[in-house]
């Protein structure tokens, strides 16, 4: 993996719903496709010792995570018969009920993008160097830990 | 000489900041030793050791030219 | 299953990307969702007897299908903590590259949602009283069989 | 006494026809006979029926009330 040559799978603030659209779109010229599947993120109002999320705050080691998801992305299209795969995830502040995530692959036939869409999502959950800072409704914070 | 180390989540908090530039230590073990020296709640901090953006689970040799990073458990998504 | 209490998963023609990113905005207020899966049918452009596939022209017994789409949901929920789901499927004509089937499921956390997905899409594949005929460029058709 | 059947995708191209009003039969079984001696080439399709939109594996006994649905293989999606 060469050093700058990652895509960047980094957008500020909450993922819209319109540029989720404008994605989906952008596929109907693809008519080799016969499904897509997506993962969508979005910020749950957790409860913490009696105080509520009120927004996640992310950060990451971007050149690193991005090159983990080329790795990641390299090892899915070896694996599955993909026609394509797009990854977005936010960060800085997103509020609850928005979306921070956004894991989206397409194929001829829907076993191969169902099946390559969750195992993008558990890998990236697992492997890229990205932070979730819980924002309480107290103005205090806690470390999001993913289960 | 000189290195610089990159710190994420809650280590960055500790340290106040996400870079520190420090003396040039000889491995990730001196590193982190160090780095429990001047700041001691790393210490009790889970977190991994990252050289040149690929994470290390045993002690590495280091230069200036290296980016080493530390990094608490992942939470994205 | 009382004869017309159903949901009617049926919309005329294909489904607009448009009409998927307002789904996905309606769930902001639900803020206890932590994950949503999507699955999305695309018609393709496939080859037969050296004619490519234009478009699908789809037909229903609509009050069949949507009673077994109740059951199939009611079945769904029991298996799995969902907060919500979504069916529509296109009827009439849909063109190679558009969308014909919208599968949305939405779960505090993500392994539910994907699992429900999945297995909501290859239920009503298998379940549903619906036929695609599809139509080749040389105005000919034929009957499409899911594999 | 008169019944409805309904015709779905290629049965219902045979047919020229969605929906069908035939001569009261009593089970599934006759009025596949019957269906097939008017429409000779739909004893060369695979189909299954449905009465009262439950689809039936068996002969079942029909009466003019029953909404009878001749289907063929599914392909929805």
């Amino acid at each position: 993996m060469r050093e700058g040559k990652s895509k960047n799978i980094f957008v500020s603030g909450a993922i819209a719903p319109a540029f989720i659209a404008d994605s989906i779109e952008k596929h109907t010229v693809k008519t080799g496709i016969g499904g897509h599947s997506i993962f969508l993120g979005q910020v749950r109002a957790d409860e913490k010792d009696g105080h509520r999320v009120s927004a996640i705050e992310y950060t990451a080691y971007e050149d690193m995570a991005n090159e983990k998801m080329e790795v990641i992305r390299e090892a899915i299209f070896e694996k599955y018969p993909l026609t394509c795969m797009h990854v977005y995830h936010s960060l800085g502040i997103v509020k609850t009920g928005e979306l921070c995530l956004f894991v989206f692959t397409s194929a001829p036939h829907r076993k191969a993008a169902i099946d390559a869409c969750e195992e993008v999502v558990e890998r990236l959950k697992a492997e890229l160097p990205v932070w979730g800072r819980e924002v309480l409704d107290n103005e205090t914070h806690q470390w999001k830990v993913n289960r | 000489m000189e290195m610089t180390v990159l710190l994420f989540g809650r280590l960055a908090e500790i340290a106040g900041t996400a870079k520190l530039i420090i003396p040039a230590v000889e491995d990730t073990g001196v590193l982190a030793a160090v780095m429990h020296e001047r700041y001691p709640e790393m210490a009790t901090v889970r977190y991994i050791m990252a050289v040149d953006r690929q994470t290390v689970t045993s002690p590495v040799l280091l230069t200036a030219q290296n980016s080493v990073a530390m990094l608490p458990p992942f939470s994205g998504g």
